[in-house]
């Protein structure tokens, strides 16, 4: 199911020094073709080595044209189907598309506070450094669990 | 200074106290523990990841389940449950200490914006408030995970701040320290952007780079390669690296062999757990219920509520080889079953779950359903048993020895140093790292890496004063690392086709080349998983070839620099694999291995680790038994 | 008229007597035999091979034996040895006629230049005049078989005439006759070389493009996927092309899995036989000894001097299955028992011999010595059993149903027509061709070629006023035959890599398609050659959908589309193989599969032959049970 | 063990229009890069499908250059070694590299008669016409077998 990238929809991320799905891609698969060298399509990226993505949707769900779909791996899935996400910042939807023609849709949540939110240490208390070779965390200096289930203390 | 150009990177040199080495669940709990530790004490810390830590890693992809949250249950019952699944032979004392230590990962994710399931009425309460989660099993929790990592980095990065952070290096090897050989200094890794080499000094290193996967040979051969189960980007850097530096390995036979929905290798835990679903041979029989004699074999491990991982699979496979095949999810009955108490909404939302549940962690698999028209409520899924994976967080247990806590009865020999360390000094790991324990997943490797955040503070504040020195020169090391691609310049002309050449090997040949053999000779799926002391030695003589040939690796750009590099690290964690294999002789992960000539379980003889060293000098391996012992009660045979 | 271009071929018709399909050892005794026959009769005859004549077809690379030349021998025992070889179901009047033939072809071989071993003594001496041959078994002589084929297809050349003979031109479909569709009129194909559509109308053709290879995953994935034992380039055009032409297939269930030298997939006769060579198990056991109970239990099959090559294999799988691998060939005793009476000399000579037999057809077996460092005096080496093949000439008898000898006492139901004819008029075959006989070999398939030339010859006299018209108009042909083209170059641009896009797949991925699912479902090596009913139901489905699939080739160019069309040749050979395993309800060659419901030789409800036939309107096929007859006497169980 | 193409000895065929590489393989794998826009070797040869090639020798042993080598399946076979043919008219001489450095070398007969002088029907019989429908050849018309074998007759 490796990734393809639409030749009508790539922008090449418009000449920024780092494409999304190059920064993305956990496996390095993703690679912006300057020059057209590679595959005739310059300004554009495609999938230097689709034997080896994971059909994670990291780049797919990442790219801000839209511009990579998935084609299921051709040497298992039988042809016609397709399955596209289209991220947002609090739900991701799905549209499913079987060999048959069948449709789904489906909308999942996937976080629930504003990207770019966190702030880690707020309102979390500071350690002590007495603790620091005792179990525990900074956030939990209390521990969980019956001592008297340990046998040999 | 000259511009670096391919074949003559640049080198950077920088010194830190702390190393984190990946960026996984393990090193963004680290990452978030670490730096409040370190507030004020003038330390520095860097993580380095080969890829992005907002998509790096096992949860790239999201999940749809945390797998390990204790809520009201007592740690104590978490160590037995790991340990019946790994078949009696886990330490008590670290799956106990992750078990006290896992929920508080689980508060921060909801904390941070992880959409967790609740119970009805629930549904607003976080976890930290005694909101109920919705349990798809004992332990497990159910979440909308898609963005599952992305939050867990946001805070990891937030915390660590942007300069502390290096992404797209792949760190190649561990450097000991020149005056000490039982310790590290430093680290040494290539970018995949840049034609930049960059050398790490540091007191302390996280080590948390993952498991292994793609040293078997995938079920599926053209495109379909890239579809294993467990990441194709986990390359057993964790325990080469850690071998080549002389850290002791433990329980490297073990591996993991998941079950998994056949081509997709979708997830089977929600199908099990939470909709209660039944696996059954082609004559539609529930072939766990039927084959309980076969499970009785293997007491007290096949006799639990829930007998061991490896089991389920051995009696699975059991069937397959009667010619019994294929095996089947039967999702319409279970669907079917749900629904009878169901309005129609329910049932919208349950077939939303059900698809969800892929989406979520295994988007490929909604793409067979997709592709062979398959509606879960109408047809029931092949299951099938993978490729062997090597692992530690997961329902596999191999990894490095690692000093353990103090206070929970442990024998001394389990814990020389400081928690999360390994027997090289400085040296610390934690998730996928860990030996012998498991059943960590997602949220217990989170809490590892914090635990071990906190040792190596300790670690760095008591060595303020200590210097690290490398014990081998900075070129022979850059030489060495950029083999492939001046193997690659010198000999590209010699032919008329840059891939097949005499003078090197491309990185995806040799990478077959490794599959072939563990699979055939280390029993992977083209033996049935099946193999015995002949078989391993002709193994064993194929990877010292193979390792001879690495040499000649060629990589005709960065990218190709990157496989080279992953697949060495394959090389070395499949050897200790094999070496673990061969020592033990017995059979005890039915279901996951067999020594066919000893294909049974002997708690008499082999209820014990199995330790391993490496010498990187001489290229040879140490193994040994080290003996185990109970913390906490555990059932004996029935 | 405009230059023909790629998406734009000209179309090239052409009218002769009689079309040969195939340039291997059937079309080359054919075109011998032939040409003498039809002299002054003004037949005009062609031979079209995808090749080139002088190395095309299983014999390119050379070999090392002649497999069937009977000497002294009577035809009678030769067809009792074929008939036991693969478990009593052949056609006596076949076998029987060409024992009676074949020795003719090997004494013109040896006239013609090729180099025949002969006893010492006899060394000038031609077979023909009595010459005694270095006999490795019963039915084998040793050859220096570098250059046979070389040798055989300039006889045929000769015998041809440049003008009659068209090189790389592949041939995609038999066209049946527009007024009776029991009948063939012309063949369509497409030259790998110019843009160019080749039509041919005839009156008769000879369908000999040998055996298939490639539907079942091959045992090594990478560069080595080439490492077929069988020749790669033989895609099942023969069973293909004349199912669609409606003609009657048999016993098309029946495959061929050669137990060979693991890797190399070198030959063995030559060391089980002249070399007299032990096979053993890991422990050093003559396992076929230690084992003959197992052969006992297919009586009469397993109970011959020489137990049926499926039950050798079952043996050798027993042995495999139950842990005891590696199997090995034991080389350095066979060699050290020969020496012990042996001159040094002669001692060197053996060594030499040993060499030969790979280097003259087997180069890749050297190869892997060679890059193993193995000296066969010194290291044994593994055996292991192949994926499947299908063929019909070697240890094999899947095939086409064809009109038999009628002097041989066979049921009249078994020659309805002139002799090599098939069920559909005009349409004749010979070698891998002919189904339900097997063990010809190069020199049985080079008479069998001579057999049906002479047979064509009266029937294109017999048919002298008869005009072909073909029953499908030449553009939609062309149209169909190109379409992979045109997908390629409607849909290239729409994605930024031409090998990943929606609307097209390439020939590669859909050959790995097919043979994952054959591998997976029909009882490849994935499933240790088993498979059932419910497998063979989703094996089923699964080829439909590749079917339709395979309208979305994509050809990049001309040797891509060369790829395409042997895939689709290779998935109508895959169906029928499908089906007829399907419909024959017991395990007729256990070693080389087994129907795991139905674990056993059947005497009663399965002695008989399984013919099948496809409709290529519908897509269907029928298939049937057709009773078998001994022509000579036969052991029964002992 | 697919071939690969020595760059310094390949001298196209001197452009004659089919190289013999070309001509002579089975599997149609042997292509020539006559502008070099495949490989960066102008007039040269490669092996355009080398994870599918046969490992025959039929290339090696035709190439007038002797340009051809092979190179064991890499992902099979240890790195080092080789095995490579001299064809001539009458005898075929193989150089058997070992990865450890031992040599063999072997010469085999390959034809007993000069290449291009075979007569098909010198010195044959004429086939009689009333024979076509009998068993037999035109070389052959006595036919083997104890018919009293055969128990249906
Ligand atoms: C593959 C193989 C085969 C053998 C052996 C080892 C190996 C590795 N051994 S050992 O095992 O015992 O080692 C043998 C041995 O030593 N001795 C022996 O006598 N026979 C052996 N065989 C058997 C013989 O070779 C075999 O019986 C004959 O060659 C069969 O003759 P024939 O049926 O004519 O098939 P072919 O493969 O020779 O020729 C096929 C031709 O068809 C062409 N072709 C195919 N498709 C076409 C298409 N669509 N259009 C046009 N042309 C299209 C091919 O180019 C070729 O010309
Ligand atoms: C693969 C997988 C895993 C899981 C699941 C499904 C699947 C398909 N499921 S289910 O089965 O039940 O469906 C889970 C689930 O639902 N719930 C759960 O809690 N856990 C599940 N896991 C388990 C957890 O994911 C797992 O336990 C943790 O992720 C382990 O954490 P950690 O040990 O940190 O490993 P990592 O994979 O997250 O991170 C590795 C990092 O290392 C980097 N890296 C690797 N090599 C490096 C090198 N040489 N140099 C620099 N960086 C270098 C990586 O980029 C990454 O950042
Ligand atoms: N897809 C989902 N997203 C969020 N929560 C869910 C989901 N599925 C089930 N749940 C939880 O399970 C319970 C039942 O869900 P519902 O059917 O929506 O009432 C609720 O408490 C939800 O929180
Ligand atoms: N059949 C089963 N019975 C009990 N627990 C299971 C079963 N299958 C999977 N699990 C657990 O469910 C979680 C996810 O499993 P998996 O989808 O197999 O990774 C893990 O905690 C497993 O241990
Ligand atoms: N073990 C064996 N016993 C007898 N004949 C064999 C054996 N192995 C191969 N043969 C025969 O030797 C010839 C070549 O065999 P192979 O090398 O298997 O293709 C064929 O005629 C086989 O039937
Ligand atoms: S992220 Fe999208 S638009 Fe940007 S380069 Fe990649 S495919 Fe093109
Ligand atoms: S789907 Fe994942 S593995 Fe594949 S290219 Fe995109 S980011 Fe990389
Ligand atoms: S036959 Fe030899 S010289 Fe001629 S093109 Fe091929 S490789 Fe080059
Ligand atoms: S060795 Fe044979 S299959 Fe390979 S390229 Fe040469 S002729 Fe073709
Ligand atoms: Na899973």
């Amino acid at each position: 199911m490796p990734t393809y990238v639409r030749t009508d929809k790539c922008d090449g991320c418009k000449g920024q020094d780092k494409t999304a799905c190059m920064y993305i891609c956990p496996h390095d698969l993703m690679k912006l073709d300057k020059d057209g060298s590679e595959t005739g399509h310059a300004m554009k990226a495609y999938n230097q080595e689709p034997e080896q993505c994971w059909e994670c949707y990291s780049c797919v769900k990442i790219c801000p044209q839209n511009a990579i779909e998935v084609r299921h791996y051709a040497d298992i899935v039988p042809l016609g189907a397709s399955v596209q996400p289209l991220r947002g910042s609090d739900s991701i939807m799905w549209t499913i598309k079987f060999r048959n023609g069948n449709m789904k849709r489906f909308k999942f949540p996937i976080r629930t506070t504003p990207e770019g939110s966190i702030e880690p240490y707020a309102g979390k208390p500071k350690p002590n450094m007495a603790d620091i070779d005792k179990p525990g965390f900074f956030t939990m200096t209390s521990l969980k669990g019956d001592k008297s289930q340990l046998i040999r203390l | 200074m000259t511009e670096a150009t391919f074949g003559n990177p640049q080198v950077i040199e920088e010194e830190v106290d702390i190393l984190m080495i990946g960026g996984g669940m393990a090193c963004c709990g680290c990452a978030y523990e670490i730096m409040r530790w370190i507030e004020g004490t003038n330390l520095k810390v860097k993580l380095i990841d080969k890829a992005a830590m907002d998509r790096s890693g096992a949860v790239a992809q999201g999940l749809s389940a945390i797998n390990t949250y204790l809520g009201d249950q007592d740690p104590a019952d978490y160590a037995r449950m790991v340990a019946n699944d790994l078949m009696g032979i886990t330490r008590d004392d670290l799956a106990y200490d992750l078990g006290r230590h896992v929920d508080d990962s689980v508060h921060l994710f909801e904390e941070w914006g992880l959409p967790i399931w609740k119970q009805p009425g629930d549904e607003g309460k976080p976890l930290k408030d005694g909101g109920k989660p919705v349990r798809s099993g004992k332990w497990q929790i159910m979440i909308n995970g898609e963005s599952y990592k992305w939050i867990v980095a946001e805070a990891a990065k937030k915390a660590l701040g942007t300069d502390n952070i290096q992404e797209r290096v792949f760190i190649v090897k561990l450097i000991n320290d020149k005056n000490d050989p039982g310790r590290v200094a430093g680290a040494i890794g290539f970018s995949v952007r840049e034609h930049k080499i960059h050398v790490y000094k540091f007191k302390a290193c996280l080590l948390a780079a993952g498991g292994c996967v793609n040293i078997f040979r995938p079920r599926s051969v053209g495109e379909g390669t890239g579809r294993a189960w467990y990441p194709v980007w986990n390359a057993g850097s964790t325990y080469s690296m850690a071998a080549e530096a002389g850290a002791e390995l433990t329980m490297m036979e073990n591996r993991f062999v998941p079950a998994r929905f056949k081509d997709g290798y979708g997830p089977v835990g929600a199908w099990f757990l939470l909709f209660k679903a039944k696996a059954t041979n082609a004559l539609g029989e529930d072939y766990l219920t039927k084959n309980k004699a076969l499970l009785d074999q293997y007491p007290p491990y096949g006799q639990a509520a829930v007998p061991a991982s490896c089991l389920r699979n051995h009696v699975m496979m059991h069937e397959m080889k009667e010619g019994r095949g294929p095996i089947y999810m039967d999702t319409p009955t279970a669907l079917a079953k749900l629904a009878e108490t169901m309005t129609p909404k329910e049932i919208k939302h349950l077939e939303a779950e059900a698809w969800e549940d892929f989406l979520d962690m295994c988007i490929g698999q909604a793409g067979v359903w997709a592709g062979e028209n398959i509606e879960p409520e109408k047809k029931a899924s092949e299951l099938m048993p993978t490729e062997p994976y090597l692992l530690g967080s997961h329902s596999g247990c191999c990894g490095i020895w690692v000093s353990g806590p103090t206070d929970v009865g442990a024998p001394a020999e389990w814990s020389w140093g400081y928690r999360s360390m390994t027997t090289i000094k400085g040296l610390f790991t934690a998730g996928d790292g860990v030996g012998a324990s498991g059943h960590k997943f997602s949220s217990g490797s989170h809490a590892e890496g914090r635990i071990a955040a906190k040792s190596m503070v300790k670690f760095a504040l008591d060595n303020k004063d200590w210097k690290p020195e490398l014990d081998t020169p900075i070129q022979e090391l850059v030489d060495e690392i950029y083999r492939p691609v001046r193997n690659f310049l010198e000999f590209k002309d010699y032919t008329t086709a840059i891939d097949v050449n005499p003078n090197y090997i491309t990185p995806k040949m040799l990478q077959f080349r490794l599959q072939k053999i563990m699979d055939e000779y280390c029993a992977g799926v083209a033996t049935w998983y099946q193999t015995n002391a002949h078989m391993l030695k002709v193994c064993e003589d194929k990877l010292e070839m193979l390792k001879e040939d690495s040499l000649k690796m060629r990589a005709k750009d960065l990218h190709e620099l990157l496989r080279a590099w992953e697949n060495y690290h394959r090389i070395i964690t499949a050897e200790a694999h094999m070496k673990h294999i061969q020592f033990r002789e017995e059979s005890r992960y039915p279901g996951f291995y067999y020594r066919m000539d000893y294909n049974f379980v002997d708690e008499e003889n082999w209820k014990c680790f199995v330790n391993s060293t490496y010498d990187r000098k001489s290229k040879k391996w140490s193994v040994k038994k080290v003996p185990h012992v109970d913390l906490v009660s555990k059932p004996t045979a029935r």
